[in-house]
């Protein structure tokens, strides 16, 4: 018999998988007859949904710190992983933490959407853990699916069962491009192991891959584009974000897109790293299409949540720059921005759920106006989120995007910097519409009062987290350079 | 003519693919075929796979494959569900009334 | 020196005031009240410290002074690394010495979210200090950059019908100029491999790169300065601008781009410089003339005094380009002066605004009648603007004037043409607003100074008759520092020359 | 002493202006008493000053004690060093005396004058503050102080021509003249700044001690080579052509009338317009050194005086008769100058600063007899009713046109004597032409007497019943000048031109030994010397035929020769002219500038044009979103064929 | 081997042309029944490739339920297809240029097909000789890929729970089947035990 596998790296993985499912059993078996039960239920879950991924973060933890690979070489556990598992985990959690007020208010608070997430979010963990194709392409469909179904969890609204049906076709088809392109790249190679693909380009300077090869990568690229949501793999993006319901939003623009970023750099450096002069122009165009594609299509739009997807789309093409040098500085510069993003975005999804008039939910930007009169809290909080994603010193978007450029520039990637910064500037645009629709505009209606306290918790958080980066950057620079590092380590 | 060999096999998962891919994009109908097509892709994917296997001699194409399988019929319960409540919300599942959202 | 961390006290103290301010509670009324006492006492605050940093100045050498290093990102070489020499110190004291009489001049004009305001200008305060003072420079990047945001918030809040035009116009336009420096300085800091400014003033930049490099700092501060043709965000800034964000983008924000230019392109870059002094020339002199003729045409007080702006910087930059003693000394000195005047000219436009509430030109005449103080003082600083001598307008205009002389009298001459027609766009408006017969009825009512409004202008006309009477107080900081710069600018320009001679 | 002298009035003016600023309530005796307080003060400040200035020039002109006292550092910057410091030699001394007495009686004048202005104390602050001025151009050690002066004198005057700032046409005045000496001075600041280059210095004396070794080299500016001192002198003429309102820049001083008529009796005749000339005289070891130069003043100078002189026979206007008449003067005065006579000039300077005086302050009289009327069409007659205003204006004038032995006689011969003496081209020219307008002088001086005082009164009832004889107050300083314009000629032509001409003024002018006009002025054949003369009183009697015996005889004459009338009438379209060169180009190019320039073409091509395509680009974007799902798949495979394409066919 | 070749280019060939038929066909039952058929024919290629296990898996698990969920949505949703096709030739040109350069280009890269070398020696899993593919794959499914089978797992089980999500409604007013009630129904419950007088009526 083959011995028993190590355990110990995918711990915070296995006490998720168990948990999940504990809470599963748990949810099934409480009494739904009224929804008042219901909604006990829920509640009761979400709170232990969030204890266990906070758990699961200690458990992260503990396991940080040294490079372990296990299960056959399948899974890796090394500080790049336990970098962004952090991160997804507080996405997760920060999400659950939002939700539940809005899902109580919807009606549609089921236990089920708190198992999703915490699915969903294994489904990610095991994505910056993979260490080969078929573990990538089962953490992936494990997240995809989650999400599929929580992007329509609104069952009974039009437009969150669409977003979800885009979603999950456009997925589809992504996921069977991705696929095309794992055969390929298995068929062309003959392995699906990170390392062994990598030990066997390290010498392509000698004898250049072949052509298929390449296809497989492209189609593997695109599926993984789709992920992060890129240019010209983006179109689904703006209409689920505007579809499924706000909290599932915010969610979709941290949690998944960190985890495919994560993704897409552990591929595209680890096992194909050394293919970077076939792949490198590829990542450019797809970069500057959706730093372009951000800045220039969110300017129009009535719908902030909508706004928010071109934004994410903007945000993916900056980070896609870091990975277009392909070396330490860059992946550090990506880590980085992407653990920033996470503050930002969540920032200003919370700041959206706030948008209450006559106790429905509005998400039109003119509704916004005079939030400042009304909320002035939430209206500065938005205000520093706002100017944070413009990248405006000294807010920590900027640092966000200095880390980023730094490393472009070390590269001599002259052009591709200066058309990131003009973009940036178009980008500005928006955000500071928002900002101009919050502080200089007539009040319409005010928006309810008051708003939840947790999600004003979540909001201060951020918004002093955004604002205060700058004085002590070194926590989070210092670990992004060691996962960085240990990337890059053959 | 006769001697069949690997590129014969993935000539024909290309083409598949291709027909899938068309199928996805051309389709004016209803949402089912798309899905159809969908399969027909991932059909071409294991095609691949299992040539690609029998061709080094590894058995890892075939496991793949059958993860392939397990997943796309995964898949498949969770799009047919999207599309069932869909469907009630809206009463068609034409893919041109799927356009609430846009611009 | 003294081992106070004198700068970083000037920084951060109004940021201490902000926060104060920020926690207030309480009745409307007494929030307001309190916001303004405590924005007020901060700022004075700040500016007493400032007087000791000039106090304490050493006038005799040309390094930096004050000078405080922190790490920050160690692992980018990146510092908190502050400190002043006799160009930056002046600004520094410009900036403290305008906040106050911003805060006093806002005591009643802003009565909405007044608590913002404060904070807001405080900030603001912090910043400016800060990008005159730092001395790493991704540093100066991050304060330069970050005064948009307050900036944006005060046209954009407090400011008039189309202010959100003007807001987003400043806003993009200045982001745009600055993004291409930021790629600039991450070019320079990896060229030189390092982010501290007195290091890289002593590196020697491959002279294709300068040229680059010089291009894209001049994208950002000419912007800011503004030069020809990328003035028009300051005509509307300005007219939108509350009175005290006028004041503050006159008096400080447009000489940032002057500093840029005296503190990276001349000694950074100058094989570029001199490639490039052309241009520069060729740009402020149409700048001066361009716009003293539109100056003439308009309608609004507060556009033509921003017009009148955008001339009075055009001989900024003609001065910093002499690369003459004169020249810089006089772009130095017409920059302080400038910001002086003109945060007092629109401080006066400001006076009858919050009167009458408009700026049109036609909307007044005869104010003499009414508002014999008001009158005077707008006279001594029209008179300050149009350079006359014994005022500080004078003096840089002559310096400038003098250093372009020396290195081409046609455009001397061009510049100094800007001298006639300042008179006559200035003494114009003076007629127009001052002079005639009170007749229309709005102004029959109107007020003239009071005791708030008069500590306001005490103080800048001290000042302005002192810079312009005994400029030797504020010239004799500058001299050594313009010396080692000029020194410096010519000893690479001259090892240049030597080095294509050898070839 | 000098500086007790030169800033008294400044603190005199202080103190004036404070007291404007005291509000005196609703009391009008308060007011009153403000008033007073204020013309106290100043007039005795100025006069205090006046008598400083005396004892300055009994040091200094008399006895030789040339002063220079060093106040404290102005501007300092590399190699400009700029103090303030009072300089005192000669011919600042005879500047002084000028200065200072006439505007003490200016002051003393305007007490009477000014009695029912509302502002009294900003008046005499103003006139205190100009005086101020005028000293400190007068004493300056060094071009920018004298620049500093300069300046100021303008700005003082334009304070005083807009004094009543009610009326449209003073405040317009003002501007004007404040505008077009700023075109004088853009020029003398070049000029600086060329001698500047040339000395590495600004300070007088450091200038003249350096101008024989510099006096060939050769500089080069505005695109060509240039001898170093002609360029430097033109370009200083050309301010000083600005602020003496010499032919091209003279357009200011006419207008300038619009202000109360003893300031354009201090300003307008006696000290600020002279600035030019004054400075021109101190420049004389710069401009020694220039042929050409002298050859322009002298030419500019020749043609003012004739060209003002035509002009004011046509005028109607009381003040700008004298007003025309000053320009003429100040011709002869740089013509003398031009020939090397400087102090042949200065001479006629001082001479001319009283006798101008007298005039304006007796046209002052006339106006204020009149109840503010000025123009001459509608007096007549006045004769009768105020005569010791009428002897004085006849003294005044008897000087002006240079009739034995009022001043003008002395110093308006010499001058044309050394033109003729001169024996160059320009000075015939000259000559000549100062022989015409010494002609024209006669003529209009006369018409003017007898428009004002003689013949029928032409002007209404109710003026008519109020014309009244001046008060003492104003008269006094009539007297005073009267005095000066009646004596100052004999006494003074020893000192001036005469035998102790060098020792008198000592280094203070300097004449190269190659230009002796003036000596050979003295030689002069007879007939030069009696024809100027001769010719006024041609003028005169021509002036009594046209005016006194055939009153109609003018209107005939002006019909005959109407376009010449209407040219001369017109101030020969000078102001039509710049208004069609300058002004109306600034004010068109300014607003289009503005609209087409700045609004189109800048904000149109960039910030808005960038945002409006921006935004058209935003929406074909948006519309790419077209919400469907086959579209949506299009893109993906669209895209990733893309990706193969560019991929198969790069590599 | 010409057998061989035969059976490749009739499943081939019949199951391409199923495929076109699937992404075309008017009805989608029809749709339906076609993929039934290429998943049979690509069966048949996957015995071809000596993949017997993987070739039932896909008549067991695609026929027998995948598509015959299909089928029941297609059924369940009745939806009416006939007016739906328009348009659809309007955009064909433009869909087969872009199929067909994808197909080209496909095409392209498969026929020039070559191992490397190298790659031979990194193969994880070898075939192995003696066993058959069920029990080949069977013996490292459980071992070797353990981490995937159990990921697999919960990827049904996702797929469950979402299916169960979206669809399960509770319909008030439909009576189930409560067994433990009913086990717990006693007879006091629902029995109640009159004494009916005689002659009375109730």
């Amino acid at each position: 018999m083959t011995e028993v596998p190590n355990m110990v790296p995918a711990l915070p993985e296995i006490f998720v998988a168990g948990v999940g499912m504990a809470l599963l059993m748990l949810g099934v078996f409480q009494k739904v007859s009224d929804s008042a039960q219901e909604i006990r239920t829920s509640r009761l879950i979400s709170r232990l949904g969030m204890v266990t991924l906070v758990l699961a973060m200690v458990l992260v933890a503990a396991v940080a710190g040294s490079t372990m690979v296990t299960f056959g070489g399948m899974f890796i556990s090394d500080p790049f992983a336990v970098f962004f598992k952090v991160l997804i985990l507080m996405a997760s959690t920060l999400t659950l933490v939002i939700s539940q007020d809005y899902m109580e208010r919807q009606n549609i608070s089921r236990f089920e959407y708190v198992i999703l997430i915490i699915f969903a979010t294994l489904g990610m963990m095991l994505m910056v853990s993979a260490n080969n194709l078929l573990s990538l392409y089962l953490g992936l469909e494990m997240q995809s699916l989650s999400l599929y179904v929580i992007a329509s969890f609104n069952r009974d609204d039009e437009r969150s069962t669409e977003a979800g049906l885009k979603y999950f076709v456009l997925g589809a088809v992504a996921s069977g491009m991705l696929l095309y392109g794992i055969s390929l790249v298995y068929g062309f190679s003959g392995t699906t192991d990170f390392k062994t693909l990598g030990a066997l380009f390290a010498d392509s300077q000698v004898s250049p891959p072949s052509i298929g090869l390449i296809i497989g990568i492209i189609f593997v690229l695109s599926g993984l584009s789709f992920k992060v949501s890129a240019v010209p793999f983006h179109m689904w993006t703006p209409d689920v974000y505007e579809g499924a319901p706000t909290p599932v939003t915010a969610f979709f623009s941290v949690g998944p897109k960190i985890a495919a970023i994560a993704l897409f750099a552990r591929v595209m450096v680890g096992p194909f790293g050394d293919l970077v002069e076939h792949w490198q122009q590829i990542i450019i165009l797809i970069s500057i299409a959706s730093m372009l594609v951000g800045a220039f299509a969110a300017i129009n739009q009535t719908n902030i949540k909508r706004m928010m997807a071109y934004s994410s789309i903007g945000h993916v093409g900056y980070a896609l720059t870091g990975l277009v040098v392909a070396n330490e500085a860059g992946v550090r510069g990506i880590m980085i921005y992407m653990a920033i993003y996470l503050f930002m975005n969540i920032g200003a999804f919370a700041c959206i759920l706030t948008m209450r008039r006559g106790d429905r939910m509005v998400e039109n930007i003119s509704d916004l106006s005079g939030m400042s009169k009304s909320h002035p809290m939430v209206a500065a909080a938005l205000a520093i989120f706002m100017f944070s994603m413009a990248g405006l010193p000294p807010l920590a978007g900027f640092f966000s995007k200095l880390y980023i450029f730094l490393a472009v520039i070390e590269s001599k990637f002259y052009g591709l910097a200066l058309i990131a910064v003009l973009s940036s500037v178009i980008s500005a645009f928006y955000y500071l519409r928002i900002v101009k629709v919050v502080y200089f505009d007539e009040q319409g209606d005010p928006l309810d009062k008051p708003i939840n306290s947790i999600l004003g918790f979540v909001i201060a958080g951020c918004a002093v987290i955004i604002v205060l980066f700058f004085a002590l950057p070194n926590v989070i620079v210092d670990s992004a350079s060691i996962a960085a590092f240990t990337l890059f380590e053959r | 003519m006769f001697e069949v060999g690997l590129s014969h096999y993935l000539v024909v998962a290309a083409i598949i693919f291709s027909l899938g891919i068309f199928g996805i994009f051309m389709n004016r109908k209803n949402v089912i075929i798309i899905l159809m097509s969908v399969e027909l892709m991932l059909l071409a994917v294991n095609i691949n796979l299992v040539a690609f296997s029998a061709e080094h001699g590894d058995l890892v194409g075939q496991i793949f494959s059958l993860f392939v399988l397990t997943v796309a019929a995964a898949e498949a319960s969770i799009g047919l569900a999207i599309l069932v409540v869909f469907f009630r919300n809206r009463g068609s599942i034409a893919v041109e009334d799927v356009n609430i959202m846009k611009g | 020196m003294s081992n106070y961390p004198i700068l970083s006290l000037l920084i951060f103290i109004p940021l201490i005031g902000a926060l104060f301010i920020f926690v207030i509670r309480g009745e409307d009324e007494i929030v307001k009240r309190n916001a303004r006492q405590v924005a007020l006492w901060t700022s004075c605050v700040v500016f007493a410290l400032s007087l000791l940093l000039w106090k304490n100045f050493d006038i005799t050498t040309a390094d930096f002074q004050f000078v405080e290093h922190q790490d920050w990102m160690p692992k980018f070489n990146i510092a908190y690394h502050l400190g002043v020499d006799g160009i930056s110190v002046l600004f520094v004291l410009l900036t403290t010495l305008l906040i106050p009489i911003c805060i006093l001049a806002s005591w009643e004009a802003i009565q909405e979210r007044v608590k913002e305001y404060m904070i807001a200008f405080l900030v603001l305060e912090t910043m400016m200090i800060g990008m005159f003072v730092a001395l790493d420079i991704i540093v100066f990047y991050i304060f330069f950059e970050a005064v948009l945001l307050p900036m944006f918030l005060i046209i954009g809040v407090w400011g008039g019908k189309r202010r959100v035009y003007a807001a987003f116009k400043l806003f993009l336009y200045t982001l745009l100029g600055s993004v291409l420096m930021l790629v600039a300085i991450l070019a320079m800091y990896f060229e030189a491999g390092t982010a501290n400014i007195p290091v890289l003033l002593t590196h020697d930049f491959p002279a294709s790169m300068q040229t680059w490099l010089w291009l894209a700092f001049f994208a950002s501060f000419a912007v800011k300065v503004p030069m020809w043709p990328v003035h028009t965000w300051l005509p509307d800034a300005h007219v939108e601008a509350p009175t005290a964000g006028s004041v503050i983008l006159a008096g400080v924000l447009l000489k940032f781009g002057g500093y840029g230019f005296l503190r990276f392109s001349l000694p950074m870059f100058p094989l570029a410089t001199a490639d490039f002094t052309i241009l520069i020339y060729t740009l402020s002199v149409v700048a001066v003339i361009y716009t003293s003729l539109v100056a003439l045409a308009q309608e609004d007080m507060k556009k033509l005094i921003a017009y009148s702006s955008v001339a009075h910087m055009g001989f900024v930059t003609i001065g910093t380009f002499t690369l003459t003693v004169q020249g810089i000394e006089g772009a130095i000195y017409q920059m302080l002066s400038h910001g002086i005047v003109s945060a007092a000219l629109f401080l006066i436009v400001g006076v009858v605004y919050d009167r009458i509430h408009s700026r049109e030109i036609t909307q007044y005449g005869g104010l003499v009648h009414k508002m014999p103080a008001y009158s005077l003082i707008f006279m001594v600083f029209m008179l300050a603007s149009v350079g006359l001598p014994g005022t500080g307008g004078f003096v840089g205009e002559l310096l400038i004037l003098v250093g372009a002389f020396k290195v081409n009298s046609i455009l001397a001459a061009l510049a100094a043409t800007g001298v006639i027609l300042s008179a006559v766009y200035m003494l114009y408006l003076y007629r127009r607003i001052i002079f005639g017969k009170l007749t229309k009825d709005h102004l029959l009512k109107i007020k003239d100074l009071n005791t708030r409004e008069k500590m306001v202008f005490a103080p800048l006309i001290i000042l302005i008759f002192w810079m312009g009477i005994y400029p030797s107080s504020f010239l004799e900081i500058l001299h050594v520092s313009v010396n080692n710069l000029i020194d410096r600018v010519e000893s690479a320009q001259a090892a240049s020359a030597a080095l294509i001679a050898g070839r | 002493m000098i500086a007790t002298a030169v800033f008294l009035p400044l603190l005199a003016s202080l103190i004036a202006g404070i007291l404007a600023f005291i509000p005196a309530g609703k009391d009008k005796i308060n007011r009153d008493r403000l008033d007073r307080l204020s013309q106290y003060v100043t007039c005795v400040a100025l006069l205090i000053s006046a008598a400083f200035s005396f004892l300055v020039f009994d040091d200094v002109a008399l006895s030789g004690n040339v002063q220079n006292l060093y106040l404290f550092n102005w501007i300092d910057s590399g190699t400009l060093n700029v103090s303030w410091s009072l300089k005192v030699d000669t011919l600042t001394a005879v500047m002084l005396i000028v200065v200072t007495v006439v505007s003490s009686m200016v002051h003393i004048y305007s007490i009477g004058y000014m009695n029912h202005d509302p502002k009294v104390p900003r008046f005499m602050s103003y006139l205190s503050l100009f005086t101020f001025f005028m000293l400190m151009l007068v004493t300056a050690d060094n071009l920018v102080q004298m620049f500093f002066g300069w300046e100021g004198v303008g700005l003082a005057s334009y304070l005083l021509i807009g004094f009543w700032y009610d009326k449209p046409s003073a405040n317009s005045a003002a501007i004007k003249a404040f505008v077009v000496n700023r075109v004088g001075d853009f020029a003398f600041m070049l000029g600086i700044f060329t001698v500047y280059l040339i000395f590495d210095t600004v300070s007088f004396d450091e200038i003249f001690a350096a101008v024989p070794q510099k006096a060939n080299d050769t500089i080069q500016l505005f695109g060509g080579d240039f001898h170093a001192i002609t360029i430097a002198c033109l370009l200083l003429f050309i301010g000083a052509m600005g602020k003496s309102a010499q032919l091209g820049l003279h357009t200011w001083l006419p207008d300038a009338m619009e202000g109360p008529t003893h300031v354009s009796a201090l300003i307008h005749s006696a000290t600020m317009v002279t600035a030019g000339v004054f400075m021109v005289a101190r420049l004389s070891p710069l401009f020694e050194y220039s042929d050409i130069a002298l050859t322009v003043v002298t030419i500019i100078g020749g043609s003012t005086a004739i060209f003002a002189a035509t002009i004011a026979c046509t005028q109607n206007d009381i003040k700008r008769v004298i007003a025309y008449s000053t320009c003429s003067q100040l011709g002869y005065m740089f013509f003398a100058c031009g020939v090397s006579a400087y102090s042949a000039g200065i001479f006629h300077l001082m001479t001319h600063g009283f006798f101008k005086a007298l005039l304006f302050l007796g046209a002052g009289s006339v106006i204020h007899a009149m109840s503010d009327e000025q123009d001459m069409r509608k007096m007549g007659g006045l004769a009768k009713h105020i005569k010791v205003t009428y002897v004085l204006v006849f003294i005044g004038s008897l000087a002006l046109v240079g009739i034995w032995p009022f001043a003008g006689f002395y110093s308006k011969d010499i001058i044309l004597e050394a033109a003729w003496a001169a024996h160059t081209n320009a000075g015939n020219y000259a000559f000549w032409m100062g022989i015409s307008a010494a002609f024209l002088t006669a003529f209009y001086s006369w018409r003017l007497i007898i428009l004002t005082f003689h013949g029928n009164s032409r002007s209404d009832e109710t003026v008519l019943a109020h014309v009244h004889e001046s008060p003492k107050v104003m008269l006094i300083p009539l007297i005073v000048l009267a005095a000066g314009a009646g004596l100052l000629g004999y006494i003074g032509y020893t000192y001036f031109v005469g035998q102790d001409a060098s020792l008198f003024w000592g280094n203070s002018i300097l004449v190269l030994d190659t230009h002796t006009a003036l000596e050979a002025a003295h030689h002069a054949p007879i007939w030069v010397k009696y024809l100027p003369m001769g010719v006024g009183f041609g003028g005169i009697i021509l002036a009594y035929v046209l005016y006194m015996w055939c009153p109609r005889l003018p209107a005939l004459i002006v019909a005959k020769i109407y376009p010449v009338y209407s040219f001369i009438y017109n101030k020969w379209y000078f102001d039509e002219l710049y208004n069609l060169l300058f002004v109306n180009p600034v004010l068109y190019l300014g607003r289009n500038l503005w609209k087409t320039g700045d609004g189109s073409v800048i904000d149109g091509i960039g910030p808005d044009g960038i945002s409006a395509a921006a935004l058209n680009l935003t929406k074909r974007i948006a519309q790419l979103q077209t919400g469907y799902l086959y579209h949506y798949a299009f893109a993906m495979i669209g895209g990733i064929i893309i990706l193969i394409s560019i991929y198969m066919l790069g590599v | 081997m010409i057998i061989q070749g035969l059976t490749f280019y009739m499943f081939s060939l019949v199951a391409i042309t199923s495929a076109l038929l699937v992404v075309t066909s008017r009805n989608p039952v029809h749709s339906v029944l076609f993929l039934i058929l290429a998943f049979f024919n690509v069966a048949g290629l996957f015995v071809l490739l000596g993949a017997e296990f993987l070739a039932m898996i896909l008549v067991v698990v695609y026929v027998g339920a995948v598509a015959v969920l299909f089928m029941f949505v297609v059924m369940m949703l009745d939806i009416n297809f006939v007016e739906l096709r328009q348009g659809f030739l309007q955009y064909l040109p433009y869909g087969i240029v872009i199929g067909l350069v994808l197909l080209i280009e496909l095409v392209i890269v498969m026929s020039g097909w070559q191992l490397s070398s190298e790659t031979l020696n990194v193969i994880a899993s070898p075939i192995p000789e003696t066993k058959t593919n069920t029990h080949a794959l069977g013996a490292i499914i459980y071992t070797d890929y353990i981490y995937s089978f159990q990921v697999a797992g919960f990827i049904l089980l996702i797929a469950m729970i979402g299916a169960i999500v979206l669809t399960h409604r509770k319909r008030p007013g439909v009576r189930k089947q409560k067994i433990a009630n009913q086990l717990a129904r006693k007879p006091e419950d629902s029995l109640k035990i009159h004494k009916v007088q005689s002659g009375k009526g109730i």
